[in-house]
């Protein structure tokens, strides 16, 4: 459905548009900038031009601090990001307003998370047990492994969950960020897969990182992905960098859900009417069943959304909903 | 003439002829000596105090060479084509060109004002420490400025990048001009030339080759910056394809091959600037 | 280059007309280059002030960021150590192979040509292709931050070392050659003392240098200003970013004056 | 005709350098500087042409006072007042006819002057002058490639390319072979004779002086001691003039750089 | 006595640039080599030490051939063949006195001579040359803050460090005002007198050879067209010498630089 976008295109130019421009502006989060997701943007791009009839420019970024100025600044008026990133732009601009993310398994938005986790070695795993029970009263003074400094489910819930357990202060925050504060020495991986890396190579007793990054490397071998003290083990037929770790096996201490990442975008430089088309658009069923936007359940061929099961699909949402990352934010 | 021989009393300070020990250290020697001594008690001191973080030397050298075997003994396109990776290529030279060709023309223009034997020294030390403070500022800093001002693309990428390449170009350039000597630029004073035609007809032509020289070492930097931050802004070019093999993907082959591609560029460059430089050196 | 013309006038105009040449070539690569990467010149010439206006208005240091001091000055401090010794450590090694690689005191051609290509590939590694042959390697560590500084800063320095070495005057080595000395005498009461001043400029250059790129030290690291800079800027807190900006700066102002300082003193 | 009166100028707040200097210069003659060194010489030419502001005094070229003249005017006379020096001081990577264009910069507007437009007939010109100084072979090549006397023929050449009233040399043979100085001071005399030139020439080299000079001004420690022809030059006056330079023995260190 | 025999050098594969050149020089004596420029001068002197490596003859000092001698042999003879250039050629950042101690590089070892270890005893011998060449109170001062005739004396005092036989001098005064010209030719005069060694110069300025050489070698073309104590040289001579140089007339260009 493409060659009916492109007839209205220039037609539509002088009247609503962006309120400075005459394409849409899309920008992506580094996750999903990457190479992998290309047909996705793609059909994405389709969808929105059919709904708008405006020309659609998609951006990808690989820095999380230039997408998020991007749409609070107005320069992109559409935006798919993280719980975390959204809540900073949505600080910097009151203007950035979420209006849809991905549903739980059930098509509703009750379980719409996904998992971040504390995870350590399985030689390990018993000194962190208490009564029978994982904590993370252990994890002071150990080696720890972070995603970045900007990861939603690779930093800043983990460090909210240690805050919490250790009763850290607000102003101390920056102490878990560092090494010889509280953790002996504090590791970024750069990226999901590099902070389980850190930890199965032994450069770090404890790392943070989350389900979805790592589902194509790990498996459940006791308990499941939603289970605190299952154990994960690399796949035999794990690409690199896990090809040398094949086998070897992690346990999650830890486990805190996180909130979907939402579609967002800018109320001042997109018109009302685009707004409503475009929420329109992603919510729509004809949406969901796009599978070069959402994968099958266990497809191997992964788009941009993986469905869980065949209800999942895009939920409308409003700021309110993300109430629970706002608290672990602080704003 | 006699005021020449005033630098005498502190040159002639180890004068000890009579004395069976003659010393050849003087003052400036002994200078350098602590300079050095203060360095290098430094590194040691740094280089101990590093944290090693408990390396196993072996080990690392192991996987080090594990990993260049990879890189560079078996590159491979990993999941993209030659294609693409080609007009990402292309893209990231063109951005080193434009911000090298701007940084040129503006650097120029200001560096003749940061020059000292040009101009006023309050306005030559004023651009020079402006200049300076450009240049502390984090390129990845100034292309979040203009993805800001500007929208995410390729025009932020180059705007922020040549903030840099002016900065250092003025640098060099003015550096360049003031070492032209002062007698020529007099002699064409003393026939009642002004200020620019000296510039363009006198200084120019004579800082050519040191021109060219400072140039093309700045392309060189400036296809670095634009790899390393060209993807940030969303300019479509290799740096991205290096950022998703690198960080995302793990491929160390397809890294080793955009590597190859990278030095591919830098020693053409090289060829051409060494062309270039001796043609206008021995011909012109 | 004829160096017998008609006239002046022809001379001229072949000038003229190379030098249209010269300029029409570069127009083209601007204008082809601009059309390849759609940058638009006149749009985002007239932006630049907005764009400093929004640098001075999110970047300026509040009293906020004056809680920040402490760990900044400290990891300043780590940074400019580090800086120092990895440039230090790299001299030393690029001394000894711009020795070998400079034309005029090369042992033999061969050894000049693997240097200088070495030095070229060291230059050229991108930031991101070094994080990963090292990170992987070396872990995230002061360490790394050190190797990774200390191979580009060999690349730039053993480059700039060959071209002093090379500028100097071939008749100063002869005469001493004259005089009966071998090689290393040349070498080191020659070649060392004549480019002293030069190699000493770039080393300190270097060091400035390498503090001014702590941003990707930090990368590497995990530590120094550099990370200090990445996390406050992460997390949205421009003020004290700047203020981290602001003292990178100052200390490289303060760097270049004594530097010049010292290279006055030591003339 | 150049008169210089009672000039008089101080280095810093100390040094008397030139103690009311007075002499006269005449179109068509060659006059010449000497004197020891540090003597003033490379002083009072350049406070001829202004390159160093004097303290005080006159200097008339043709009854206008140089002093006097605010800075475009300045231009203007500059323009008409040719200058070589020791070291040549041309543009190296240019050609020989490019720096003898040169001499025009000074009266072309600015935007005609940084880009180097010169006229069909400057241009001609400007090669009949390097054929003048037997340098017509040599228009197209880089100055670098040139010899010393050469260069310094060409520095001749920039000089008349501005119509001068005078020319003003400091030390123009100072890094000649014996050869290049006679070609060069040749020059010098028949200009001087042929086209009705002020040749004012500071030399080092007395018998040189001795030999081209009209006329011979003797300055020691910034005062004239001697002016008039050169047959009035005698060994008392040479002794006059290098008092203290002639110390004999090898050993001359304070006063020789 | 240095004694050139046949001595031939090809540059390249065409130019012819010595053809069987020989004479000889006598210890106490100044030798003078003139010719035009471009004659082959400074290739024969640079044969001698052989920084240039001829391609026959023979050149015997104190009949030892040098062109014989094998790379360790070379050193030795080098190190009692003291070396003046045009230009000094010291090292500009060092002191005079350190300059001039380089003149012990060759009879030092390795080690010794690159960390510049030197006995008590050689420095005061640097210092009392330095002296003898009327230096004293310069030894403390970097080269580069010499005047030229000043720079060009560290050489000879360097090359004397030599203990030398013998001091080659390729264009010593070339650089140099008639004052420091003076200086320099005395000193060399007054060594070869007073300590018998052989100097050899090569020259432009033929009044300068005619004032102080007591022998002279012509040289026009890569061929000896003279050779004999200075008295015999006359106007013929000189002539013969400089032949396509004295053509009347201010062009002379192609033999010029
Ligand atoms: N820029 C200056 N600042 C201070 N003193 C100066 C300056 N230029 C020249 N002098 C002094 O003025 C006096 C005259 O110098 P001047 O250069 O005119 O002598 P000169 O006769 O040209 O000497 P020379 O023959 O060495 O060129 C000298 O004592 C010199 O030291
Ligand atoms: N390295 C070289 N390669 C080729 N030809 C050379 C080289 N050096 C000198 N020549 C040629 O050898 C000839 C003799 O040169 P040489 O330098 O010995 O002359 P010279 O008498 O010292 O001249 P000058 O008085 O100009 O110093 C010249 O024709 C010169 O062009
Ligand atoms: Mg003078
Ligand atoms: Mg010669």
């Amino acid at each position: 459905g493409c060659a009916s976008g492109t007839s209205t295109n220039s037609s539509s130019k002088g009247s609503s548009a962006g309120k400075d421009g005459k394409a849409i502006t899309v920008v992506f989060y580094p996750n999903e900038s990457a190479k992998s997701f290309a047909t996705s943007r793609d059909a994405l791009k389709k969808s929105i031009e059919k709904a708008t009839g405006k020309t659609v420019k998609l951006q990808t970024t690989t820095d999380y601090n230039v997408a998020i100025q991007a749409i609070a600044s107005g320069k992109a008026q559409l935006a798919y990001m993280g719980a975390n990133g959204y809540i900073q732009a949505h600080k910097l601009s009151k203007d950035v307003v979420p209006f849809a993310a991905q549903s739980d398994g059930e098509g509703t938005l009750k379980k719409a998370t996904y998992n971040s986790y504390l995870m350590v070695q399985q030689k390990d795993a018993d000194k962190y047990q208490e009564n029978g029970k994982y904590s993370i009263k252990n994890v002071k003074g150990k080696k720890m492994s972070y995603v970045s400094n900007s990861s939603t489910s690779g930093f800043l819930v983990p460090t909210a969950e240690i805050t919490r357990e250790f009763s850290i202060k607000d102003g101390d925050k920056d102490k878990l960020t560092q090494s010889g504060q509280f953790f002996s020495k504090v590791l970024y991986g750069g990226s999901h897969q590099g902070s389980a890396v850190n930890l199965i190579k032994g450069d770090a007793d404890v790392a943070a990182f989350d389900d979805a990054d790592l589902m194509p490397y790990l498996k459940a071998t006791k308990g499941s992905w939603d289970k605190v003290g299952s154990t994960f083990t690399v796949k035999d037929d794990a690409e690199a960098p896990f090809n040398s770790l094949k086998g070897k096996s992690v346990v999650n201490i830890a486990m805190m859900p996180v909130q979907q990442g939402p579609w967002v975008f800018n109320t001042k430089t997109l018109s009302k009417d685009d707004q409503t088309k475009i929420a329109k658009e992603f919510t729509s069923q004809e949406f969901a069943d796009n599978e070069q936007i959402f994968s099958k359940p266990g497809s191997k061929k992964t788009s941009m959304f993986p469905k869980k099961t065949e209800k999942t699909k895009l939920l409308k949402v409003t700021d309110k909903w993300y109430a629970p990352t706002h608290k672990l934010v602080g704003y | 003439m006699i005021e020449n021989s005033q630098p005498n009393p502190n040159a002639l300070q180890p004068s000890a002829p009579k004395s069976k020990h003659i010393s050849l250290v003087t003052k400036p020697r002994k200078i350098l000596r602590t300079v050095l001594a203060v360095l290098a008690i430094i590194s040691i001191y740094s280089l101990a105090t590093l944290n090693s973080s408990n390396l196993n030397l072996a080990d690392a050298f192991h996987s080090l060479g594990v990993n260049l075997n990879a890189m560079f003994l078996h590159p491979s396109v990993g999941q993209d084509s030659w294609g693409q990776l080609l007009q990402a290529l292309v893209t990231s030279v063109s951005l080193a060109l434009l911000t090298t060709l701007l940084g040129a023309v503006v650097a120029f223009f200001i560096a003749v004002g940061a020059a000292r034997n040009l101009a006023p020294s309050w306005l030559a030390t004023g651009i020079k420490a402006v200049m300076a403070f450009i240049r502390a500022i984090p390129t990845i800093l100034w292309v979040l400025i203009y993805s800001v001002v500007m929208g995410i693309g390729a025009s932020a990428a180059v705007v922020g990048l040549t903030f840099h390449s002016v900065a250092y170009l003025v640098k060099a350039y003015s550096e360049s001009i003031e070492e032209t000597s002062q007698d020529t630029i007099e002699a064409l004073k003393a026939s009642g030339v002004g200020f620019w035609p000296i510039v363009f007809q006198a200084i120019l032509p004579s800082i050519v080759p040191a021109l060219l020289s400072w140039t093309f070492i700045r392309f060189e930097i400036n296809f670095a910056n634009a790899v390393a931050v060209g993807a940030a802004a969303g300019a479509d070019d290799i740096g991205y394809f290096l950022f998703m093999a690198g960080n995302f993907y793990f491929n160390f082959h397809e890294v080793g091959l955009i590597v190859y591609l990278l030095l591919g560029v830098a020693i053409v460059l090289e060829l051409i600037s060494m062309k270039l430089r001796g043609h206008y050196l021995k011909h012109n | 280059m004829k160096t017998n013309y008609q006239s002046p006038q022809q001379f001229y105009r072949q000038r003229r007309l190379r030098m249209l040449i010269v300029l029409l070539i570069l127009i083209g690569i601007y204008v082809g280059s601009m059309l390849l990467v759609k940058f638009q010149t006149w749009n985002s010439i007239v932006k630049i002030p907005a764009g400093l206006i929004w640098l001075f208005h999110n970047f300026i240091p509040t009293e906020r960021s004056i809680s920040y001091l402490g760990p900044i000055l400290y990891q300043l401090w780590r940074t400019l150590l580090v800086s120092i010794s990895s440039t230090i450590v790299a001299s030393i090694f690029a001394l000894m192979a711009a020795i070998l690689g400079a034309k005029t005191t090369t042992p033999h051609r061969s050894v000049s040509l693997v240097i200088r290509f070495g030095a070229s590939l060291l230059r050229n590694i991108p930031v991101v292709a070094w994080a990963m042959i090292l990170l992987f390697s070396f872990k995230q560590s002061d360490f790394t931050g050190f190797l990774a500084l200390f191979f580009m800063t060999l690349g730039y320095l053993t480059r700039a070392f060959t071209e002093t070495i090379e500028d100097l005057d071939a008749e100063k080595i002869q005469a001493l050659q004259a005089v009966g000395a071998n090689y290393f005498q040349c070498v080191f009461c020659g070649v060392l003392p004549e480019a002293a001043s030069t190699l000493t400029s770039w080393v300190l250059y270097m060091i400035e240098n390498n503090l001014r790129d702590a941003t990707l030290v930090g990368l590497l690291t995990g530590t120094g200003v550099g990370f200090l800079f990445d996390t406050y800027f992460k997390s949205f807190r421009y003020d004290a970013a700047g203020l981290i900006v602001l003292l990178i700066a100052i200390l490289v102002i303060l760097l270049e004056l004594t530097s010049t300082q010292i290279r006055r003193a030591i003339a | 005709m150049l008169k210089v009166i009672q000039l008089d100028k101080t280095y810093g707040s100390n040094k008397h350098s030139l103690k009311a200097v007075n002499f006269t210069a005449q179109p068509g003659e060659v006059t010449a500087i000497i004197g020891p060194s540090g003597a003033g010489k490379t002083t009072i030419l350049r406070s001829i042409n202004q390159l160093i502001r004097d303290d005080s005094g006159q200097i008339l070229l043709d009854d206008q006072d140089i002093r006097q003249a605010n800075k475009g005017e300045l231009r203007k006379i500059r323009h008409h007042i040719g200058m070589i020096f020791q070291n040549y001081n041309l543009i190296n990577p240019l050609t020989a006819l490019e720096n003898v264009l040169h001499g025009r910069l000074g009266a072309k507007s600015t935007v005609a002057g940084m880009l180097g437009l010169y006229s069909d007939d400057e241009k001609s010109e400007a090669l009949a002058l390097l054929d003048e100084v037997g340098l017509k072979e040599y228009a197209y090549q880089r100055c670098d490639q040139l010899s010393g006397g050469q260069q310094q023929r060409v520095g001749i050449a920039r000089a008349l390319m501005q119509h001068p009233k005078m020319i003003l040399c400091d030390e123009p043979i100072a890094s000649l072979d014996p050869k290049s100085t006679k070609i060069v001071m040749d020059i010098l005399r028949k200009l001087a004779r042929e086209k009705q030139l002020i040749i004012l020439i500071n030399l080092h080299q007395v018998d040189i002086a001795l030999e081209y000079a009209d006329h011979i001004v003797g300055i020691n420690s910034g005062a004239i001691v001697f002016e008039g022809p050169t047959d009035e030059v005698n060994d008392g006056v040479l002794q006059k003039i290098y008092r203290q330079a002639d110390q004999p023995g090898a050993v001359v260190t304070a006063n020789e750089n």
